[in-house]
């Protein structure tokens, strides 16, 4: 494990507490109550977020940076507010290096085009990895297509680790520009090794952009430590609202790249002639941003923190630990992969029955996991599949929900494979 | 409303989908493809004609229980009715999926597709899965 | 005033009724009650889209389109319904013509990126006006600088609409693509001939993208009727949240459009040599979408459609009469634009004083009105001025709140104008 | 907290906003310049220096009152003042632009200067039309 990614003390915490925080945990679904398993397509959301975001539009709203009065300016602190507040959870060198954006999807997309097209010539390589979620692949793809930029894929183990040899052996011609992995698989739950990564990409000189939107819920993630590049993350996985995205830059790199999206806010001075832009971040953040999107991802950041991470890890872990010794119960059953460092989030197969009708009967039992290629269709490639069931966990998962669906999993096998 | 596990996955859903009756390719006949790209299953079809006429049906079939009964089901229906009466049982299933009601007495393949079509009906993520099958047909029907 | 557009009738709204679905307006600023005259930049916020957010949060949440379980099933329909509601609310032929996005500038630049890069060719024209939000302007610069793309601008006549005698001489060579104009002026609100332009553009063979920013919150826009290839609108100008946007495009157009960004959502299948792109308008969607706020704006627009545009549009021109009749006593006011066709606000200077301070002192009433150059930098400028303040009026405006802003303003010019 | 008008608009902030007292230009002297490009504001300032010193200062400014006052203020004091003792001066005006209170007892130009910071304090958005004078002041000062 990487530093930037710090290490598990033992702290409990009270997820009974946290479970009333959550609204949503006290529905039933098919007459069952939820469990509610899939919290790594997106996080349900505490009452801290929503109310941030409902006083926002009931008690303190205008557009933000544009306005003279008090609505607006107040707005407008408590949206950049929080550029401070995520500045802190990074541990970034400073706010203008924290740029809003819709999704992580969003954020790598403006790193492909605007440092890919802008920074880097046609003739150098950007290196993916074999598990990547479709966000990290296909923007990386479309700027192979247009710009001349080869794209190359650094293998993973077996295990569901990445290969670093395999890496290594990439980087080695030095025309490598840019590195961009995931910080932590969606599907394999496994961490990469983020420190190492970096310090084998500079030395072959090229940047790095980790994909924290798995990791940044899991872990505390310090880009100063880990002296990353880009790093990017998603509100709606970190227990914040659905539109709102981060892109974290060091601030030399986003100074040197051309705008991505034009309009309203970004720009310094315009003439028909001639446009000047901002100064970074706002160069980046074209017209009217997700004002109440950001506040609720402020009170995100805020609710995570007031836990803390090294009592969320220690519950994932702990979680984790059980799923895995009570999966390993049931006949026929496969998890993906076996990384040393891993997340909550358990990818499975069981032989003789498809993903899709496992999801559907745990569904009959209230038991809500996802099913499918997981947006990472050439990882169900590379492991010989054509889909698979998984099941993640977020700050209110109990291990009696564990108990329910491997007991319901353990239900639709017999059912499934007569 | 509420379907439970023995609705959708019947007994016979789950036998057909396990030992499917009408699996396997037709050399020299015509065949049609169809892909499901969310989870990655697909359905291959394959129709022999004589005389303008369906008289032999087939399918290969990668995908879950329910997508493998509709597809074993349309083989046996495409072989047995002519086109435009099994264009017209297509109709009556997809007015199933949209009811979760399934018509009383219908026997055979035929009842069997539209059960399957009531049990899924409400699971509407999985609409797909059951009507994947049918358009690996139509594309068979269509180049023969 | 174009089809598309639909007349006034004369029903009246009940504004006292309209104000208690509206928390903000009974809060107070400085210790005066809060008088919001900004609606232009953002309107505020009813509790019937409130609550649909907080509903999703609070009961029937999860991501959508990748979930087979109950939770992401209904979300996805809740999603996708709002789609429907759209695509009726602009009269579109189909609902796969709506694309949704961040806001306006978001949707003009996936327009100018993804037609202006992927169908257009270098050597075609551009043209804009003088009287366009620097959201319809830096994306074609942009465009300009980066694909070969001429950029033109139509002239304005005094009176603050569009010179058609320009914009035909514009269009007189054949070699303009698209034509790309605010359909109601943020600044003068100018309510543009949509149908003549649109006319005029397909005659000489050209594309066109109406900016209906402004004009879909205060008139019924039918895009059929109009016959125009694209439409842009922002939510959060219509009463719903921020972080969502839409663009509609004729469908043939879509379908022949590369994607903007890439991602999980917007693709067909994915290898690392080759992805195929996911149908239009999902094509469009990459990464998670702004679920939450989708589904606030559907409420926005079920609210707004129950108020009823003729209402709507009689009170807005009510009020501006009404503002534009007491703006004329105050001594060395201008009003900036007098066109026949207006939408409800109104900038102005006053002579001898500063928009600035103009601004803050109005603040101090209690009265949020804009002052600046309100992302319009060549309008300014065409305009003779540095700035100006401007009052925008919404659904729940009334004459009363006109009066003290007028009043205020007064107050504010004897104080200045010494 | 609050501040109302007349603390903020205070007569002699729009009287020297009306008629500056070190309006203009000067010929031969060295120039700096700064603008808010959000509201189109700018203030170019003019130095004279002989043996270092700043003997002269003179500013054009297209503006607010805000700004209009602050820049005449500076430019009043630029010419009377040392730049150390300039800097200090700005240094606290800053802060006062953070507490909103500003120290009792000053005179002339400097107490002004700081009786529009404070009043100017609690509209954050109007904090760079009082502070861009100073700006364009540094520039003049760096070029010569
Ligand atoms: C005419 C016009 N176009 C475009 C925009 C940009 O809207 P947004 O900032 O929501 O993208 C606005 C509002 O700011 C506008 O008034
Ligand atoms: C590893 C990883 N990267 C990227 C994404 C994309 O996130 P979003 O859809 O919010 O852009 C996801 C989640 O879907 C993810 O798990």
């Amino acid at each position: 494990m990487g530093a930037g990614v710090s290490e598990v003390a033992a702290p409990v915490l009270d997820v009974a507490r946290i479970r009333r925080d959550f609204p949503i945990l006290s529905e039933t679904v098919r007459g069952k109550p939820l469990v509610f398993l899939d919290s790594a397509a997106s996080a349900q959301k505490p009452v801290q977020v929503i109310e941030a975001m409902t006083d926002t539009m009931r008690r303190q709203y205008a557009n933000v940076h544009r306005g003279l009065h008090w609505m607006s300016e107040r707005t407008s602190d408590a949206y950049e507010g929080v550029r401070d507040k995520v500045a802190r959870l990074l541990n970034a060198a400073s706010r203008d290096e924290i740029v809003f954006t819709r999704n992580s999807t969003e954020a790598i997309n403006l790193v492909a085009h605007s440092y890919g097209r802008g920074v880097m010539t046609p003739g150098q390589a950007v290196v993916i990895s074999e598990m990547e979620h479709h966000a990290n692949i296909v923007p990386w793809q479309m700027l192979r297509d247009a710009h001349g930029i080869e794209l190359r894929v650094a293998k993973i183990t077996d295990a569901g680790e990445l290969d670093l040899d395999s890496l290594a052996s990439l980087l080695a011609d030095g025309r490598v520009g840019l590195v961009a992995l995931t910080h932590m698989s969606n599907v394999l739950g496994t961490i990469t090794p983020a420190e190492t990564i970096v310090s084998m990409a500079h030395a072959a000189g090229a940047k790095v952009l980790l994909d924290g939107s798995q990791a940044v819920v899991h872990r505390r993630v310090d880009v100063t430590a880990l002296d990353v590049d880009f790093y990017v993350f998603t509100g709606h996985k970190l227990y914040g609202p659905t539109g709102i995205g981060v892109l974290y830059g060091k601030h030399a790199l986003l100074e040197a790249m051309p705008p991505f999206m034009g309009g309203g806010d970004m720009i310094g001075t315009v003439s028909f002639e001639h446009t000047t832009w901002a100064e970074v971040p706002h160069k980046f953040e074209a017209g009217t941003p997700a004002i109440i999107e950001t506040i609720g991802l402020g009170a995100a950041i805020d609710y995570v923190e007031a836990i803390g991470f090294d009592p969320i890890s220690a519950h994932e872990a702990a979680l984790t630990d059980h799923a895995l010794a009570r999966l390993a119960t049931i006949d026929g059953l496969n998890v993906l992969g076996r990384a040393q460092q891993r997340g909550g989030v358990i990818s499975f197969t069981l032989d003789g029955a498809h993903a899709h009708d496992v999801a559907t009967l745990l569904d009959q039992s209230g038991v809500a996991v996802r099913a499918g290629q997981h947006c990472a269709e050439p990882l169900m490639r590379r492991l010989g599949i054509h889909s698979s069931a998984r099941a993640s966990f977020g700050v209110y998962t109990t291990e009696q929900e564990i108990d329910h669906f491997v007991d319901a999993l353990d239900g639709a096998r017999r059912l499934l494979v007569a | 409303m509420s379907t439970d596990a023995t609705t959708l996955y019947q007994d016979w859903v789950l036998a057909r989908a396990r030992a499917p009756l009408h699996a396997g390719r037709i050399a020299g006949g015509v065949t049609g493809v169809a892909e499901n790209r969310s989870c990655g299953d697909s359905v291959r079809f394959w129709l022999k004609r004589q005389d303008g006429r369906v008289v032999a049906a087939r399918h290969e079939t990668e995908g879950c229980a329910i997508c493998q009964a509709s597809a074993d089901l349309i083989a046996g229906l495409a072989a047995g009715l002519n086109e435009d009466r099994l264009a017209t049982l297509w109709e009556e299933a997809c007015g199933v999926l949209e009811s979760g009601v399934a018509p009383a007495g219908r026997q055979g393949d035929a009842g069997m597709l539209l059960g399957v079509f009531a049990g899924v009906a409400e699971y509407r993520a999985r609409h797909r899965c059951a009507m994947l099958p049918y358009q690996a047909y139509e594309q068979a029907a269509r180049a023969g």
